[in-house]
């Protein structure tokens, strides 16, 4: 398991779930980019967990809670490592939604005037800009939307060229003196192009704007050094990255954590409470109201040990190789229009969508389908880059570790036949 | 593909080349419109019914719009077979259809009751392609009770 | 399975945890106010699920998608069918503390005119009305103090008698027309008293307020029918009813669920989006932003099934029997005071909260837990009820379906050799 | 119960009746006080450390509160062992006693440096404890910072 160069042969055999049929055909699972399949090793660590030390953290003195406790707060380390960062920087979520939800509710508090005094630093006033851009996920478009709207914030956007990189004349035009937050993917799940943070960041940081990094489509694919790449906040999903649903951290600067007012209220993340007040703990029980997804995050921590003993230099090798077979061999069947198709020297992940001349999405997912290849239908929650591109929806193939070559053969063999058997063109 | 050619019949992909009905017709006497859309897939289509003075029986069904094969044969498939129907019948109609497509392969669509669109019962084990099929039949519906 | 009294000896096989020594001893778990353990049933559903139909739901049109959208949306079916509820009346959550800020933060979305037109009924005014109650978990309590800060309404507390009763006259008196939402728990973490919904939710309605209930600790012990329980609005968790982590339920009214601003936004829970703004489907999804907690859907179905396979009232049942000699005993030993010691005839959970005079509660915990026995020590989130009895924290047992008579005895034999351990009392 | 005995040894259910220190001297001199809460089970301590006037070595610390019998025995053990002490060595002392504590068992206090203090190496391996063990030192850190 300590390999260099990743064995996908061999690492299918610790996920149980591609053993099974569809269709009566192996499986051939491409659509990681939605949700990834889970090894052994994390179903596991669930089932250990809840059949060994099952309890409620931080609450209780008795043995069990006590081990529960170190346990949830071990994969809080181990996580935290996994992107660079110490445990008390990375807060618990029940995914990237909830993630880059907190931070623009947790702004639209501190508009709301509430938080400690330094939280006034986020609050926005009218005329106050947020930038995000043109290639989001929903997840990251429409949470800025809202916020926007209650506080009274422009919500501006940096444009995509036609080849899927972003347009950093414009980035450079769009953010200004009025720009307050920034919010972009590091990787689109619809483009699969590693964007520039770096440059990204630096344009924010001159004019004084918080960085939001949605590391949903790079953290289960690349190696990540988010204090390194000079974020304030990134936000990423559990179930994306081999671990479970219902899971995810929210990374953060010490600063930013400690000023931001909270999001979620309730048990455990309070020092005093009255009748009517609350005082709150220091980040990032802060941010952790209730009970937490414990099982969860012991599964993650498992999942990101899984990761790192394969070595992500070697995950994303072996998706590069996976993702320009993949491409070449899409470029060359008939009537297929890859988006974000980029020149060679740009990173990326292991990630195509593309449209069919003449052939509904849905059509061509369903014939896929019936080869075995699970592929994604539809706008994949980018409605505005789908419109961008002028359509409406679009297939959309992702690999992880476990897929291989002959995965990315029978998935480009299935494609070849789509348009002959629909009947369109010639 | 025995499961593909259940769902893809000739039958279905003619009609959703054909597409009877595809154009809006003027507006004229007991008009009505419906537009539905398939958030999960983006599909949608604006029907239009032109009822008889009455408003008992339907004159005609045309349509717009963009899908998958399943949604325009299904409308296309619908065209021909409420012309001239009443309208409560129509609508016993598209409750036999629903409850046969919503019921995962266990109803079959009659053939003398549905025409060619009883070649849509393979959809019915397609759970997630059931909404494509449904999308004309509930515009009509929907215009139906506008009518 | 389908025993109308529950034999706990028989069902403990089931729960492999219980099977565990602590400290040399077995296991007597009496923490199940804090989370429950699970079945066998649940921990196969959720491994069950990973290894065979794992894929996201609601947004692919291959075959597992399809069929992990079946089992999800079943799940809800089944879920809410075990509160009354029909499944489009259900939104998953990940918990109960989320599910009750979904309700105070999408009143605050109202506030800010957010929404549709018909949300503005939800929308408060400076100087409106939100009432709770003095015995509040801090989940229920702390989103409405920050709702009222941001929003300028007014708190109110309905306070409690000596007796661990809610003094109804007092709340007759403090709910009127200014009253907008009414919140209050069915069952009290602390005291394990089954509150007078119908009352309170008949003085709310004549207000025309709305009702918001905790039934966290009610969920897992007793029949529910939230329905005609009258509630506009209730949360669980899933966690202290036999389910996984990181799932719970927002029961609401029809009408109400389709008033209410979104609270997450994100990905699966749009009609439309431009850059600018985005329209949103109607509920359950509408509430339901990001990838779902599909595993733990799948896992809490389950434990509603283990649960109706017992019966509801044979539950209730046999919690009542624990639960009266669990009182009767303490009762017995000197120097321990109970929280909320009703009279006969009140309905209660196997819940009983107590100080041990001259000991701190940590220790009565630690001494416990060397006998095996786990207890919770603390103030149960509910730190102004245990202001309200003049303490800091307290001890408290509480028992679930696979705790038996010899669980309650062994835990008072416990109980009864802690002051002499410590040297308090004579 | 040997778990338990190691965990509340005699000296330190002795300490937490006796309480040496408990009743805050009156702020006189170099004086300082800390406040300390354990928000999960609601224990506090305010702690007040008297210095001489160089401000280099301990004269005395004075405590009041509430908590465990863990908490008030750490506290009472502490106010005999720091009396007199130079502040630098105080302040190692603080740091080797938090890194036993938090050493999960793997490192005991040794009995020459913290007296009856070496009593709560046990609550090292109750990890739900530490912060109990820890509040009174913790305090007498801040304090010195503050004086
Ligand atoms: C009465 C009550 N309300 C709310 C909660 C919060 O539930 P959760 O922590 O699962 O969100 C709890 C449990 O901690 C509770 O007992
Ligand atoms: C780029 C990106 N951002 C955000 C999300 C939202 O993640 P989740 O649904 O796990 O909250 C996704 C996945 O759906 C994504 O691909």
């Amino acid at each position: 398991m300590s390999v260099s160069t990743l064995d996908p042969v061999a690492l299918r055999a610790d996920f149980p779930i591609l053993r099974e049929q569809v269709n009566g055909q192996p499986l051939v699972y491409l659509d990681s980019g939605a949700t990834s399949q889970k090894p052994q090793a994390v179903i596991d660590a669930e089932v250990e967990f809840l059949t060994r030390t099952n309890s409620a953290v931080h609450r209780g003195a008795h043995t069990l809670a006590a081990e529960a406790t170190v346990l949830f707060e071990d994969a809080r380390e181990t996580v935290a490592a996994f992107v660079g960062a110490p445990a008390e920087q990375l807060v618990w979520t029940h995914g990237a939604t909830e993630g880059l939800n907190l931070v623009a509710y947790a702004i639209g508090n501190a508009t709301a005037g509430r938080g400690a005094p330094a939280s006034a630093r986020f609050a926005l006033r009218p005329g106050d800009e947020i930038v995000v851009t043109e290639i989001e996920h929903h997840a990251n478009l429409i949470p800025w939307q809202e916020l926007a709207l209650r506080t009274g914030a422009v919500l501006r956007h940096i444009p995509v060229h036609d080849d899927g990189t972003l347009d950093l004349d414009a980035a450079a035009a769009l953010i200004g003196e009025r720009t307050r937050v920034v919010a972009f993917t590091h990787v689109s799940n619809v483009l699969g192009i590693v964007n520039p943070v770096a440059e990204l960041v630096a344009r924010a940081k001159a004019q004084g704007a918080l960085t939001v990094l949605d590391a949903c489509q790079s953290a289960p694919h690349l190696p990540l050094d988010l204090p390194a790449l000079g974020v304030d906040l990134a936000a990423f999903s559990g179930h994306k990255m081999l671990g479970p649903y219902a899971i995810g951290g929210l990374y953060g600067r010490a600063d930013v954590l400690e000023d931001l007012p909270p999001f979620l209220t309730g048990g455990s993340m309070i020092t005093t409470v009255t009748l009517d007040e609350a005082e709150y703990l220091p980040p990032p029980q802060k941010f952790e109201a209730g009970t937490q997804p414990v099982s969860q995050a012991v599964g993650l921590a498992a999942a990101v040990r899984y990761l790192e003993g394969i070595g992500m230099d070697a995950v994303h090798d072996h998706e590069r190789m996976l993702e320009q077979r993949m491409r070449e061999g899409l470029r060359q069947i008939p009537g297929i229009r890859l988006l974000g198709d980029t020149p060679d020297g740009i990173d990326r992940v292991a990630l195509a969508a593309f449209d069919v001349e003449g052939v509904h999405a849905h059509d061509v997912g369903q014939f896929l389908d019936a080869r075995g290849v699970a592929v994604r239908v539809g706008h994949h929650c980018a409605k505005p880059l789908h419109a961008r591109f002028g359509l409406t929806a679009s297939v959309r193939a992702s690999a992880s570790v476990y897929n291989t070559v002959d995965d990315v053969d029978v998935f480009l063999d299935a494609v070849s036949g789509v348009r002959a058997f629909f009947g369109a063109g010639a | 593909m025995s499961g593909l050619d259940g769902l893809y019949q000739e039958l279905i992909l003619d009609h959703s080349k054909a597409r009877d009905g595809y154009g809006l017709a003027a507006e004229e006497g007991r008009t009505a419109s419906s537009h539905q859309h398939n958030p999960i897939c983006g599909d949608d289509i604006t029907l239009r019914v032109r009822l008889d003075e009455a408003g008992g029986s339907i004159r005609d069904v045309t349509w717009e719009g963009a899908g998958c094969s399943i949604s325009q044969a299904s409308a296309s498939m619908l065209v021909g077979l409420v012309e001239g129907m009443e309208t409560d019948a129509a609508t016993t109609l598209i409750g036999h259809f629903r409850e046969a497509l919503r019921s995962r392969g266990k109803i079959l669509l009659d053939e003398d009751e549905f025409g060619d669109a009883a070649a849509l019962s393979g959809v019915s084990k397609f759970t997630a392609r059931v909404k494509c099929a449904m999308l004309a039949w509930v515009a009509l519906e929907d215009a139906m009770v506008r009518a």
